[in-house]
């Protein structure tokens, strides 16, 4: 049998993947592709979870359930977020964005 | 009515004139001046009846006529006030109401009464006369009323004066006529000359009131008491002589009786006060009469007098009285003999005659100097008014001949004899009498006796002296009389003078009977060595004194020296004046004695001129505007100074913009330079959050956990 | 005393100006009819309050009110007044009702007086200043009071900010805040600290300060802690050396704000102080009082020399009112019977007398368009009501006998002789230096020759300016000549803080 | 080593190759494409998990649209990747770091659990799990709640959407 | 009448304030109306004061009318009212002179109703502090009195008004700080300020004891200082007086009249009934001192008033000059307490201060008279004004030699009696002060001499400029004065008789 600690290995090795991604990429459409990796890595741990905890407690894939919804929504606003921008400034470099500056 | 009520009542009449006049008749002359004479009358019947009764009163002296009302509350006990009759006082009180009725009558016409107001009198000013039917004729005053409301109030000054009990209302009255002199010497205060002579009278006056004021506040802390019948008990003077005042080593009694003669000197225009009297001249003729004669100077003498066994307890102080009296009476003669003013004359004159009062009592010749007091004041009076009579003759000349003459200058007379006869005959008496004429007028006795005292007790000086200036006083009389009178007439308004009116004529003829009269009630009781019946006067008088003193033996030196200068000076002044026509053929016209041996000029030098400087530049610009204001004008600016230096180099800089402004300026330079880690990279972001993050979590775990 | 008349009072001027933000902009009088009348109110019940009191045994707190707010903390709606408070918060209705009376806006075009420029937001924020100040005086937990104590702070930023006289504003509001706002923090802390180490002594974890003040906190702990506290509070109330926000703040303000900062708000901080810091702290505050005591008589001189040099009225007042509250701080420093009562009454005196002075201070700017005192002059013939006015406010303030400032500054002065006599003998000086200044800008301002440019531009005072003068006046005689309307009720509070200091007595 | 174990081994493998070049890969496309095998090889370790339904839904929804997605929008900002301009941006190393601490952080936090390397039970018999879901998201008792509560925000993801990148002209 | 009786104090002293108040609210364009209801009110509390005086025993001793009410118990202060033969005549000189000001000052036209108003809180102000048991109630009353006066003078007076009226109000404020300190000491110390309580308690020292960490003879002794700087401010004693002859200069005439009548009175008042009664030693120690400055008073105030060619600041010194003699009377009694001397000088001290009220108020009116028909005060500019004004000319004459110590007048009684007090105890002192008497004399003939007298100034004399005579009103003004000043010279006992009763009790 497998372990339960493998799954957890994977997923924070995901996660981490998929933070290095969001924290590197130039591209805002790279960044978003690492924030994927991460939601995954998340519902790897629920599922998992679930099946080595009290397998009729369905809140662990319930939760991955969700997790998939908001995956869409903010892939969805993300990338249209990231059309409009690119009208509107011409690039989608994440380093050329810095409205946040004050 | 008793007799103490009437004593009460004398002085009052008067003052009741002076409101009456003041407050509603001052428009209607007539009325005023018998309201004032009325005034007088009565106070004249008042002071007879009392006289009479005080004649009639056995031993007077011992229990006199006496009644005092408690007046001024002074602790737990009360300053009493009242009336004193003893004989020294009935005799004043005899003469002045006398005079005072007198001169009240001549001033009637001395105003001329009854004649047009002036064409361009003003108030103030003598009147100038009136055109008459084509020429001028004498005006009437202007201020008549005025002048008998002011002249009232004197004479209400001077009954108080004599019948007060003691020295408090002694000093009342004595004030009052100070200012009623000031008043009347400054009547025509239209003139200069008459508004300075008044405030150089007063104030003189008021340096001897300041010091009698001591005086009398010093006596009165010492024994308590103001009355002269209390302080005249034989304790409480053993007392004040044997107490020591501390002051030139004098004792108490001493310093007193010098303070209070100081006063007097004031009063009585003794040397060196003397120099008002002569300039208050500048008064109607009357007041100078009321003044000199019958009132003001009598009283500072009738003040020592009173005064007489205070005073005589310590012989520095009868030294310094006699050495006055003495010394005014020769200093005075001097400057007289070389005046041509016919007041003026007689101004020094009083003073002289006066100062042979003084130095009377500073030999202990008390009945003496009252007696003298008493007949001098009736022939002055007499010569006053009499002087006055012939300048308004003068005047009346001038008026008449509008030629513009000094009606008062004797070398503009001569030969009024035939013009003015009644006035030539009183006046000749009263000359007569105040040259000492022998035997028949009043002022031989009374002086005679001075100089006998003074010979018979062995004050050689004061004798010597007091003779030298009897014939000086003879000698300027005669030269008066002569220059007036006799000889040719020096100026057309002295051709053109005429007898005076009847009210000026009758006192003159009243008061010569008095300057004749009065000395034989005084003839001593063993005058050329006949015994004639004891003196009255001396009795009478004498018996004031608790220690009747003793009459001086007779004795010939003093009397020949009496003939002597009498006759002497009168006959001298008749034989050197006789042809002088002008002032120049005078030799006597001496500058030291003309010009008063320049006292005025060294007064004015010495006191008058430097008291201005210090009120004006010392005390006042200096003093006041420099100093004490210079130090409060500091504490306005300094305030302020102060106040702008804290806001400008404390408030503002330090705790505004330092600390408080500062403050805001560090936060803000620390936020400019931190912003530059502020990339709005929005990855940095969370790459800093998230080393943050493992940085707290790692010390949490380290620090909780762990 | 089962009707809520405390609440009322305190969050009447809030629902008015939530009803006022809902009227249309334009309609301006309506606004201004609103906020008159809610003042109205206001201020009868705040008197009803007061007479209440004094009608009353008068001991302790009254008109009790308790509602839950946040129970898991301790945190309460815990309503009442003492003897010191219900005189303020009359004051406070005082002020309201004058203010908004000064400020209702005149439209003859060339007055310009009063608030012409969105008069419906100016009341709004007004009134919610209003709210606070209510709040504090009445709040009896410690968390409410903090709660009011800022929003009374916040308003005044955009009030004065967007009102205020256009050369300064933004530089004395911003400042005004920081001064404010650290302070408060500060205090803040404190408040805290107290909360924490109360609930670790008693078990209880509340900021009622009724039981606060038997928390029995530790010497030290307040030996510690009083500073922060007091001085955080006091900044509001001017204290030397952290005064300077307020004069900028003063002239900086509209009217009716100077009215009501330099009214009420002052006496918001010394209040506080002396809640917080020497009731919840009398340890820490015998320890400190000679600090207190240095730095309040500094003010009090300091202020006076100050005033006495400014030619712009509103400084001049603005460091009158240092001074003035410098006396207030002495007062409470001398922690004796009659300072603190002084201290009491000074706070009602000098909050009438220079609402007074900033009301006619502002009638005149508005109509001479300068506050600078040597180009003003011969306003006694154009507004002579408004001239009477000052005048008495100035006999106040020199403290004449016959006007509550002396009533006040006595008994300071004398708690002060207990404790030091010598700050009492220097302080004095401050008398003599006002009544200079006072007497020499009304002669200036109301008495010099009117200078010509002004001539025919002044217009005398509108009838409502009247009646706020009117009421300001009155009071300061009524206690003047009468002190026993306002003095026994004080001395019920002070006797109440003589407990809490000096538990064996005195 | 069961089989099974085996099996994870190898897909955990790709996975986490796969999604290494997802971060790493210079072309955006490759890169979406790498992302499509990440995802897969995750829905097999649900499958591994006995989560046949979740691995489904992984594929549908995710390989079947998020990543169709990400390649359309590549295609949109086509212009920016024909320049082979690095993709890392200069802090790459500090997120480097950063991942690289947080995986260590976890890992380091995790086997100081006590559950860490616990084995699952197995399986009841009867128990379905897709049944036992569709209860527990629709059930009122259980979590329909926050199940509304997503769809809800799905619908605001594509309203947002929309509205975000619609053309104004 | 019960009513009347039983709080007739308070009645005399708060009538003028009540009838301001109604004069406020008195609607009338017409200033007349004003005039008469002042002149009115202010005769209300005159006739109040003669019932006083007339139920007044003066066999009994202390203080007789007493009213206590509560003013300030947080503090122990009450309003205690009472008088005793000290305060009654200034009480009377008081009541006496505001109505004679206020007809004083029918001619003011400008802002009468407020002129009047401020006449009518004066006379509260100077007749609480007359009245006052209580030291507290006394300050009050005599700090409220200067309000009044600053304004009077600030708004009605002459050219240098504003310097004049500031130097006023801040000098004498300056003053008072002392005495305010001074007060609350006593306060604090005693814990209440009832005039009895305190002077017995203050004087029950014990002198080893220590104050505020000072032994208790240093704290009285800084005490009286304070206190007698502010009265020393007020009477004005020398170096303290410049202030009056600006503030009499520049004052309207019913002020001046007041300012010389009763404000200077207050401050002697305030030597009488608080120096002298809580400090009897310091004050016999501190005796020299203030002897000194009296006869620096008298003798500088003379020569700087023999100095003036302005009218009024003639006058104004004289009122330096005559204070003068109260303060020495005082530094007697003081030397000399419980002797007959010092019983002879307080009655001094207290008659001249009525007596000084009279003649002071009278001569100001004088002056006033003759200002407003000439407009100037300059005296070069008069002269040998007799002739076209006899009357007033003998007003004037009379009053002058009142206020000379003309026997037989009322200034003689009182300043014999200062000087007969002072005289065993202060001789040196009492005989420089003769020179001021001397010169006493001499600035008032100067003044006489060039107004009546000398040759008539034609300017006066016809054209627009000619002077016209007292009016009947003016006259009117002086004749109380002059009755009151011959009354008290000839029979000083009716009034002396009260005075001494309560000076023997006191002193």
């Amino acid at each position: 049998m497998i372990p339960l600690s493998w799954y957890l290995i994977l997923a924070a090795a995901l996660f981490s993947i998929g933070l290095f991604g969001a924290l590197s990429r130039r591209n805002a459409v790279a960044i978003l592709l690492g924030i994927e990796l991460m939601l995954n890595a998340v519902n790897i741990n629920l599922v998992a979870f679930w099946r080595y905890g009290d397998v009729t407690a369905m809140a662990g894939q319930v939760f991955a359930i969700i997790v998939f919804a908001v995956a869409a929504a903010e892939v969805a606003v993300g990338l249209a977020l990231v059309i409009s921008v690119y009208r509107r400034r011409n690039t989608v470099i994440a380093d050329e964005l810095d409205l946040l500056k004050w | 009515m008793s007799t103490e009520l009437l004593i009460w009542l004398i002085p009052l009449p008067p003052l009741l004139a002076f409101f009456l006049i003041v407050l509603f008749t001052n428009r209607n002359k007539a009325l005023s001046h018998s309201i004032a004479i009325g005034a007088a009358f009565l106070s004249w019947l008042g002071a007879m009846i009392v006289f009479v009764d005080a004649l009639a009163k056995k031993d007077l002296g011992l229990n006199p006529f006496t009644s005092s009302i408690p007046w001024l509350p002074t602790g737990d006990t009360w300053l009493k006030i009242g009336v004193l009759i003893d004989p020294l006082s009935a005799t004043v009180l005899f003469f002045v109401a006398w005079i005072v009725l007198m001169i009240f009558i001549y001033s009637v016409g001395y105003h001329n009464f009854g004649q047009p107001a002036g064409d361009h009198d003003h108030a103030g000013l003598p009147p100038h006369g009136a055109t008459d039917d084509g020429h001028t004729v004498p005006s009437i005053e202007p201020m008549y009323s005025r002048f008998f409301a002011f002249i009232s109030l004197f004479a209400f000054g001077m009954l108080t004066l004599v019948v007060s009990d003691n020295l408090l209302t002694l000093f009342v009255g004595w004030e009052i006529m100070g200012l009623c002199s000031y008043l009347l010497i400054g009547f025509w205060y239209g003139k200069e000359s008459a508004r300075d002579a008044a405030i150089k009278a007063f104030m003189t006056t008021r340096i001897g009131d300041v010091f009698m004021l001591l005086g009398i506040v010093f006596l009165y802390s010492v024994t308590g008491t103001l009355s002269f019948r209390e302080i005249f008990t034989q304790q409480i003077l053993h007392t004040l002589a044997v107490i020591p005042s501390g002051v030139f080593g004098l004792s108490a009694a001493g310093l007193i009786g010098l303070l209070l003669f100081i006063g007097t000197i004031g009063k009585s225009a003794q040397f060196p006060l003397h120099v008002w009297l002569p300039d208050a001249m500048e008064g109607p003729t009357p007041v100078s009469a009321m003044i000199h004669a019958a009132t003001m100077v009598s009283a500072g003498v009738y003040a020592v007098i009173r005064m007489f066994p205070l005073i005589s307890l310590d012989e520095k102080t009868m030294a310094i009285v006699a050495f006055i009296g003495a010394f005014s009476a020769l200093f005075a003669a001097t400057i007289a003999v070389a005046q041509n003013d016919i007041k003026r004359v007689l101004a020094y004159s009083t003073i002289s005659q006066l100062g042979f009062m003084i130095a009377a009592l500073g030999i202990h010749a008390y009945v003496a100097a009252a007696f003298h007091l008493v007949t001098h004041a009736f022939f002055k009076a007499l010569l006053f008014l009499g002087s006055g009579s012939v300048i308004h003759g003068m005047e009346y000349g001038v008026l008449h001949t509008n030629k513009h003459v000094d009606p008062q200058d004797m070398f503009n007379m001569g030969g009024l004899r035939t013009k003015m006869p009644i006035t030539f005959w009183t006046f000749l008496i009263g000359g007569f009498a105040l040259s000492g004429f022998p035997l028949i007028t009043a002022g031989f006795w009374s002086k005679d006796e001075i100089l006998a005292e003074a010979f018979g007790n062995g004050h050689v000086i004061v004798f010597v002296t007091l003779a030298f200036a009897a014939f000086l006083t003879a000698f300027y009389t005669m030269r008066q009389i002569t220059l007036t009178f006799f000889g040719e007439a020096r100026s057309d308004a002295a051709e053109r003078a005429q007898e005076t009116h009847w009210t000026m004529t009758t006192p003159l003829i009243v008061l010569s009977v008095f300057a004749v009269a009065f000395g034989w009630v005084g003839i001593p009781e063993d005058f050329l060595g006949l015994h004639l019946s004891p003196s009255w006067f001396h009795e009478f008088v004498g018996s004031t004194l608790a220690a009747r003193p003793e009459a001086v033996p007779f004795n010939w030196i003093a009397l020949v020296t009496s003939l002597i200068v009498a006759l002497g000076g009168l006959g001298l002044g008749y034989l050197v004046y006789r042809n002088v026509q002008t002032a120049e053929q005078d030799k006597l016209q001496i500058g030291v004695l003309k010009n008063k041996w320049y006292f005025d000029e060294i007064y004015d030098f010495l006191f008058v001129k430097p008291a201005y400087w210090f009120a004006e530049n010392i005390v006042y610009k200096f003093i006041d505007q420099g100093v004490i204001n210079g130090i409060l004008h500091i504490v306005g600016p300094a305030t302020q100074g102060l106040g702008s230096f804290v806001r400008n180099y404390f408030d503002l800089p330090v705790i505004n913009r330092f600390f408080g402004d500062g403050s805001a300026g560090v936060t803000w330079w620390s936020g400019k330079n931190l912003r530059s880690i502020q990339t709005g990279r929005i990855q940095q972001y969370l790459i800093l959050s998230l080393i943050l993050l493992f940085v707290v979590g790692g010390l949490l775990y380290y620090f909780l956990l762990a | 005393m089962n009707f809520p008349i405390l609440s009322i009072i305190t969050f009447l001027p809030i629902v008015a100006a939530v009803i006022m933000l809902m009227v249309p902009a334009q309609r301006k009088n309506e606004v201004r009819a609103i906020a008159l009348g809610t003042a109205v109110i206001d201020l009868v019940l705040s008197a009803w309050v007061y007479i209440g009191y004094l009608r009353g045994n008068m001991i302790g707190y009254q008109f009790i009110e308790h509602y839950n707010w946040l129970p898991a903390l301790g945190i309460s709606l815990y309503f009442g007044v003492d003897g010191i408070s219900a005189p303020l918060v009359l004051l406070t209705g005082i002020v309201m009702f004058t203010g908004v009376l000064i400020s209702w806006g005149d439209d003859d075009p060339h007055i310009m007086a009063g608030i012409q420029d969105r008069p419906r937001e100016f009341f709004a924020f007004l009134f919610i200043l209003a709210w606070g100040v209510f709040g504090v005086f009445v709040s009896l937990d410690l968390f409410m009071l903090f709660f009011f104590y800022e929003i009374a702070v916040f308003p005044m930023y955009l009030l004065i900010a967007i009102w205020g006289w256009a050369q300064t504003r933004e530089y004395a509001a911003m400042k005004l805040t920081l001064y404010l706002f650290i302070g408060s923090v500060v205090s803040l802390v404190g408040v805290l600290a107290m909360y924490w180490v109360a609930g670790q002594n008693t078990g209880i974890y509340t900021f009622d300060m009724l039981q606060m003040e038997k928390a029995g906190f530790s010497p030290i702990f307040q030996y510690i802690w009083f500073l922060p506290v007091f001085l955080g509070f006091a900044v509001l109330g001017g204290i030397w050396p952290f005064h300077n926000w307020s004069p900028d703040g003063h002239v900086a303000a509209p009217t009716a704000v100077s009215m009501f900062h330099a009214g009420v708000l002052m006496k918001l901080g010394a209040f506080a102080a002396l809640r917080v810091g020497i009731m919840l702290l009398p340890e820490g505050a015998k320890q400190w009082s000679w600090l207190i005591m240095l730095f309040a008589g500094v003010a009090v001189v300091y202020g006076a020399y100050i005033a006495f040099v400014q030619t712009d009225m509103k400084y001049m007042i603005g460091f009158s009112s240092v001074s003035h509250m410098g006396l207030v701080m002495l007062g409470l420093s001398t922690l004796n019977h009659d300072g603190l009562l002084g201290a009491g009454v000074q706070m009602f005196s000098h909050g009438v007398m220079t609402a007074l002075f900033f009301a006619v201070a502002g009638m005149i700017y508005d109509r001479a368009h300068t506050r600078q005192i040597p180009e003003l002059g011969g306003m006694s013939k154009a507004m002579p009501f408004a001239a009477l006015g000052f005048i008495i406010g100035g006999l106040v303030s020199m403290g004449m006998p016959g006007f509550s400032g002396f009533v006040a500054e006595f008994p300071i002065f004398m708690g002060v002789w207990r404790v030091q006599w010598l700050v009492a003998v220097i302080a004095s000086i401050s008398i003599i230096i006002t009544a200079a200044y006072i007497l020499l800008v009304i002669r200036r301002v109301f008495f010099n020759p009117m200078p010509e440019k002004l001539e025919g531009h002044i217009v005398d005072v509108t009838v409502l300016d009247k009646v706020a003068i009117g009421t300001l006046c009155f009071f300061m005689i009524l206690i003047g000549i009468i002190p026993s309307v306002m003095v026994p009720m004080m001395e019920t509070g002070v006797k109440y803080i003589l407990n809490i200091l000096y538990p064996g007595g005195i | 080593m069961t089989a099974e174990q085996i099996i994870f081994l190898i897909v955990a493998a790709a996975t986490l190759f796969s999604g290494l070049m997802v971060v790493t890969s210079r072309n955006l496309v490759h890169a979406a494409l790498w992302l499509v095998a990440t995802l897969f090889g995750v829905a097999v370790v649900f499958a591994l998990l006995n989560a046949g339904f979740i691995a489904v839904v992984q594929v549908v929804v995710y390989i079947g649209a998020i990543a169709i997605l990400f390649i359309f929008a590549v295609m949109l900002t086509r212009k920016d990747l024909r320049d082979h301009a690095p993709q890392l941006n200069k802090g790459w190393w500090s997120g480097a770091f950063v991942a690289v601490a947080t995986f260590a952080g976890l890992v380091f936090l995790l086997q100081g659990w006590s559950g860490f390397s616990k084995t699952a039970a197995d399986i009841p018999s009867g128990f379905d799990a897709v049944s036992q879901l569709g209860d527990a998201l629709t059930s009122p008792a259980g979590y329909v709640l926050p199940f509304e509560v997503a769809s809800v925000l799905l619908l605001a993801a594509m309203v947002g959407a929309v509205y975000v990148a619609f053309t104004r002209k | 009448m019960n009513f009347v009786s039983s709080h007739i104090l308070s009645q005399i002293l708060f009538v003028p304030t009540i009838a301001a108040v109604v004069m406020l609210a008195l609607p009338s364009r017409n200033a007349q109306v004003y005039r008469w209801f002042a002149l009115i009110a202010s005769l209300v509390p005159l006739v109040l004061a003669v019932i006083l005086w007339t139920n007044f025993d003066s066999n009994k001793s202390g203080f007789q009318f007493e009213e206590n009410y509560v003013w300030y118990e947080a503090i122990h202060s009450s309003l205690h009212l009472g008088v005793d033969g000290i305060s009654l005549p200034m009480v009377l000189l008081t009541t006496l002179l505001t109505p004679l000001a206020i007809l004083a000052s029918f001619t003011v036209s400008d802002r009468v109703k407020v002129y009047m108003m401020l006449f009518l809180f004066l006379e509260t102000g100077m007749l609480g502090v007359f009245m006052s048991l209580d030291l507290l109630i006394f300050f009050v009353f005599w700090e409220i009195g200067l309000v009044p006066m600053y304004f009077l003078i600030n708004q009605w007076g002459s050219a240098n008004r504003n310097y004049a009226s500031l130097k006023f109000m801040i000098y004498t404020m300056g003053g008072s700080l002392g005495l305010l300190l001074g007060i609350q000491m006593l306060g604090v110390l005693f814990g209440t300020y009832d005039l009895v309580a305190l002077s017995s308690r203050w004087n029950s020292l014990d002198p080893g004891s220590v104050l505020l960490g000072m032994p208790v003879y240093t704290v009285k002794a800084i005490a009286f200082w304070a206190f007698v700087i502010a009265f020393a401010i007020k009477v004005p004693v020398w170096p303290f007086h410049t202030w009056l002859p600006d503030a009499h200069t520049e004052a309207p005439t019913g002020g001046s009249m007041i300012l010389a009548g009763v404000l200077l009175k207050l401050g002697a008042y305030g030597f009488l009934r608080l120096v002298l009664p809580f400090y009897p030693d310091e004050a016999k120690a501190f005796a020299g001192a203030l002897a000194f400055l009296a006869v620096a008073a008298i003798v500088f105030g003379a020569f700087a008033s023999f100095a003036q060619s302005d009218f009024k600041r003639l006058v104004a010194y004289s009122s330096v000059n005559h204070m003068g003699f109260v303060i020495l009377g005082i530094a007697a009694a003081a030397l000399a307490s419980g002797t007959t001397d010092a019983h002879i000088a307080m009655n001094g001290v207290v008659l001249q201060m009525f007596n000084h009220g009279l003649s002071a108020a009278g001569m100001f009116f004088l002056v006033g008279v003759i200002y407003e028909r000439t407009h100037t005060r300059n005296l070069d500019e008069f002269g040998g004004l007799f002739p076209l004004v006899p009357i007033y000319g003998s007003i004037l004459i009379f009053t002058s030699m009142a206020s000379l110590g003309l026997p037989g007048l009322n200034g003689f009684v009182s300043e014999f009696l200062v000087v007969r007090g002072s005289y065993p105890v202060l001789t040196i002192y009492t005989a420089i002060s003769m020179l001021g008497l001397l010169f006493t004399g001499a600035y008032i003939l100067k003044g006489i001499k060039s107004v009546l007298h000398g040759p008539l100034n034609e300017h006066w004399a016809h054209g627009e400029h000619t002077l016209t005579e007292m009016n009947a009103r003016e006259i009117f003004v002086m004749i109380p004065l002059m009755a009151l000043m011959l009354a008290i010279g000839i029979w000083p006992a009716w009034i002396l008789d009260v005075i001494n009763k309560a000076v023997v009790a006191l002193f």
